[in-house]
């Protein structure tokens, strides 16, 4: 049956104040659009999760829906600081956040973990670092094998709620994504409740043709909203480009809590839904971001009667 | 030898396993499905009892839509028009281990009276007389899918006393235990047989007889199987299948007859 | 640099006596061209891993070129018994067969723990089994965390040589497969030397035009082989069908030593190459196995330059 | 404020770090590519010394082929027209912990004299002066990475005598622990900087200057760290950009100048 829903819908329904919460998608398909309906629909007191916690993170924290971030890299990537969470973290302003910090692997397995219901999940990483030291999740294990190789492992990380973005899913939640995968379906079958938000929702039979392009099948899913551009300022492959301007200007609007909430109140408090957001930029920016088209071509799975 | 013990002027003893089985998917959102009788059960259970039934192969394929009845669960046919096919290593890591998976069906080559099944061996592991295929699957299906279902003819050699090797867990013998042990399958609900339906008590964990298929007499249920069966008070006839679902599996499921007659 | 060979050049230079040899594809894809020139180049001692051993295995186990054999599910899948693997089990006829036995699972996370360089992996299954009471690598483990969860471990399984079927690579040995997905990928980046084997090469370009669909890179690949319906009486996704015929034949070949010589001297033994096999076969037959189109559709990855 | 202490009439400082690292990946077959210079370097390599260089991307990107120079390392040039694109689990897995990657960058907000790197806080854990990034995949790059390349500007701040803290491991000191440990990457072989080239002793672990760049003296770069550094036997000097290099830098790499000016 269907669960298409509206983000408010999805939102309201699906993510409750406390929840852990990982908005996925590593640079690509960062679903921006549901972190300002977050922030719009002011959750509050919310575990973040996320190996790169982003500009989306540095909204969301700037907006005080969080009190705590898990987290591997933490930076505007290929500009700089994300600095409404170093104020958090270096000066407590306006308040302090917890963090839990972890290596992009070791974030990766956490999901893997959660996603395969496993209590722990080995690695080999964090030998002499000093991570292990202020992380006591991460801890030292032998192998029971004659080799007796020393490895590390971390616990299940398993959100309330994931939100990840695709290109398309059919109305059943059956997502499919190409490009950059990042750790999004790890992500979704480790969590309780899943939201997927997509470029367009597509009949079934889209889906049905190329199977092995389903990266979330419906089964793990609770809700499916279409949000056409909801990853802006990230990207969504085939269907546009990254807006590295945007990324670059987030760098001036966040080093003071003045502008980042006079941001807020113009792109986020002050429009209605992702709807607005997309009408304020104006259909030039979108054409803009607009790629030439690079085509996949077709594999052919044979009929079988 | 129990060949077509339920056999009535009609129907073969297949199709009444076929037809009870099907009835019990009522409902059912998903199930992990094996080849032969369980894939007929299964197709015949989405046409009837569970419309929105999707079919899951270990072989990595959720959602198939058969347009052919497949010989393997590796069948070609089960790829093209499904929903998703993943590596084996994420369908029974993030759905089967993750508890994604609804119900799932068993075969056993022995099974005892808590629902234990062997498939490894007749004889010593080491010098067996008969050598089975072994687990494929079915350990952590019976771990892991939340209804465990098994079907399988019976008599004095699969219904034993003893397992000569436990491959797949069922019943402890101790609910207590079974609440404990963490996992969501924790022994089979139901067992259907040429002879009859079985469930499991709730209290003992043991196999209870629920109903005997047309003709069969209890008499005829004992002298099949290696342990004196626990009985449900108020012993219930099964209903025969229906003229639909002859119809179903005759015309649709199995024209060829080469897993009913 | 190009890796492409002949089947002849690539099990002689990559094959050794002794090995641990995994031809892995679940069902789909089972590489029996190459199978075939290991029983003809009279390879010995080795030790097969595969989930599901199938006719493969029971024609080269018939053959005498195993002493052991490590699997999850031996079978004849949808038909019944492997004979030859019986004779070898259950009355050391010609000699004893030495075997290795987990469940399904249990063989996949081996293989993902030898491609990922991890000391074992854990896994929740086994658990009141009396798999673990033959089998001393299937170890019990506890979670170190505060829920103490019992989980059993897996050794990793690193083959000296995998050998995997994929419906298309380059020259480099990027690997495209559709369909059925089995534990091929796991197998080959677990193994030591690596042989792709293909129903067709195609031009780099092909590759690129959908990475998505790369399973296996060619950085883990050391031969590429262009052998046409190499899987018979196995099936390639969309070139041809399984042989089903064939498999229920088998069950009769294979119940006899002398009929199961006879048919490998026929098929085998008798013949040069898989060339020689498909022409023996006649077109007709091929033609018969070929089955109506149902192509994938197309995706946009889009050009950013 | 070393920001352009080599420049000389004609090249940047950065110029001059990149060609002296691209020169470092002659004949390598795939690495690990960071974002901003390392990214300029391994192009300007598979143009000149390394032509069939892969470019594998943590973002899950193997053997990429950008059609402009992305600003992060999750740039959708990256993955169009790729050889494979993966899973994160998997590059790290099967790639990266597995032992197929032969050379990775590795940026550092503080080194020391054996290579261990900082990219986590300047003071301390729990109060810091300055929250950096933090690992990202560095930690488990320099673990595995078959050979840790360097490139970073220095000076007293980042050339410390005793990281705030390590993030990534280095050379332990001790070469027989360091073989003891039983993984490839175990320290950096070499760090490029804006003022000169080093390797690293294969006695001791120690970074020792090999080179310094044209126009750089040896004074200028003792003061520009926080410890004594090892200097090699006949110090020589850094070839400077050639012509080509530069014209590969300005015209096709960084046209804007955004990395390199």
């Amino acid at each position: 049956m269907s669960k298409v829903a509206t983000m408010q819908e999805a939102v309201r329904d699906l993510v409750r104040d406390g929840d852990t919460v990982a908005i996925e998608g590593f640079t690509h398909l960062i679903c921006f659009a549901a972190g300002h309906e977050i922030i719009r629909q002011r959750k509050r007191d919310l575990t973040l999760a996320r190996m790169t916690p982003d500009v989306i993170y540095d909204q969301m924290i700037g907006a005080g829906v969080a009190r705590k971030l898990i987290f591997s890299w933490l930076g505007n990537p290929g500009v700089g600081s994300l600095h409404a969470v170093r104020r958090r973290i270096e000066d407590a302003d306006p308040e302090p956040l917890e963090i839990e910090e972890y290596s992009h692997f070791g974030m990766v397995c956490r999901y893997v973990a959660g996603a395969s219901n496993l209590p722990f999940f080995p690695i080999r990483s964090y030998y002499e670092s000093d991570i292990p030291s202020v992380n006591p999740n991460i801890v030292p294990m032998t192998s029971p094998y004659a080799d007796g190789t020393e490895v590390y492992v971390v616990p299940p990380l398993r959100p309330d709620v994931a939100i990840v973005h695709a290109q398309r899913a059919d109305v059943n939640g059956d997502a499919q994504i190409w490009g950059l995968l990042g750790c999004q379906k790890e992500a979704a079958f480790a969590a309780e409740r899943v939201i997927v938000v997509v470029e367009e929702i597509v009949d079934e039979a889209v889906i049905r043709r190329d199977p092995n392009r389903t990266v979330i099948p419906g089964v793990a899913v609770d809700a499916v909203v279409a949000e056409p551009f909801g990853c802006h300022p990230s990207f969504a492959q085939g269907y546009y480009d990254r807006d590295n301007a945007f990324y670059l200007d987030w760098d001036r609007i966040a080093r003071e809590p003045a502008s980042l909430d006079a941001w807020l109140e113009e792109w986020v408090y002050g429009l209605e839904s992702h709807r607005d957001y997309v009408e304020k930029w104006g259909a030039a920016h979108w054409d803009a971001l607009r790629p030439a088209p690079a085509l996949s071509g077709e594999v052919d799975y044979g009929r079988y009667a | 030898m129990s060949a077509d013990a339920a056999t009535e002027p009609g129907y073969s003893a297949s199709e009444m396993m076929i037809a009870a089985s099907a009835r019990g998917l009522a409902g059912v959102r998903n199930c992990f499905v094996g080849v032969g009788l369980p894939n007929i059960v299964c197709n015949l259970a989405q046409r009837t009892v569970a419309p929105g039934l999707q079919l899951v192969y270990e072989s990595g394929v959720f959602g198939a839509r058969p347009e052919r009845l497949p010989l393997s669960i590796g069948d070609p046919t089960l790829a093209t028009g499904s929903t998703a096919v993943t590596s084996m290593f994420e369908l029974f890591a993030y759905y089967l281990q993750a508890g994604l998976i609804d119900v799932a069906f068993l075969g056993a080559a022995q099974i005892d009276r808590f629902g234990n099944i062997n498939t490894t061996v007749i004889g010593e592991y080491a010098t067996p007389k008969v050598r089975l295929p072994g687990s494929g699957g079915a350990c952590e299906i019976a771990i892991h899918a939340r209804r465990i279902l098994v079907i399988m003819r019976q008599g004095q050699r699969s219904f034993v006393d003893r397992l000569d090797f436990r491959t797949s867990p069922g019943h402890s013998g101790d609910p207590a235990h079974d609440a404990a042990r963490g996992w969501w399958g924790s022994g089979p609900t139901s067992v259907v047989t040429d002879l009859g339906t079985y469930g499991f008590d709730e209290a003992t964990g043991e196999m209870t007889l629920a109903t005997t298929h047309p003709g069969v007499t209890l008499e005829r249920v004992r002298e099949s199987m290696g342990w004196e069966p626990a009985v449900a008070p108020g012993l219930g006839e099964t209903p025969p299948p229906t003229t639909e679902e002859l119809r179903l599996i005759r015309e649709e499921l199995d024209p060829g007859g080469a897993y009913t007659r």
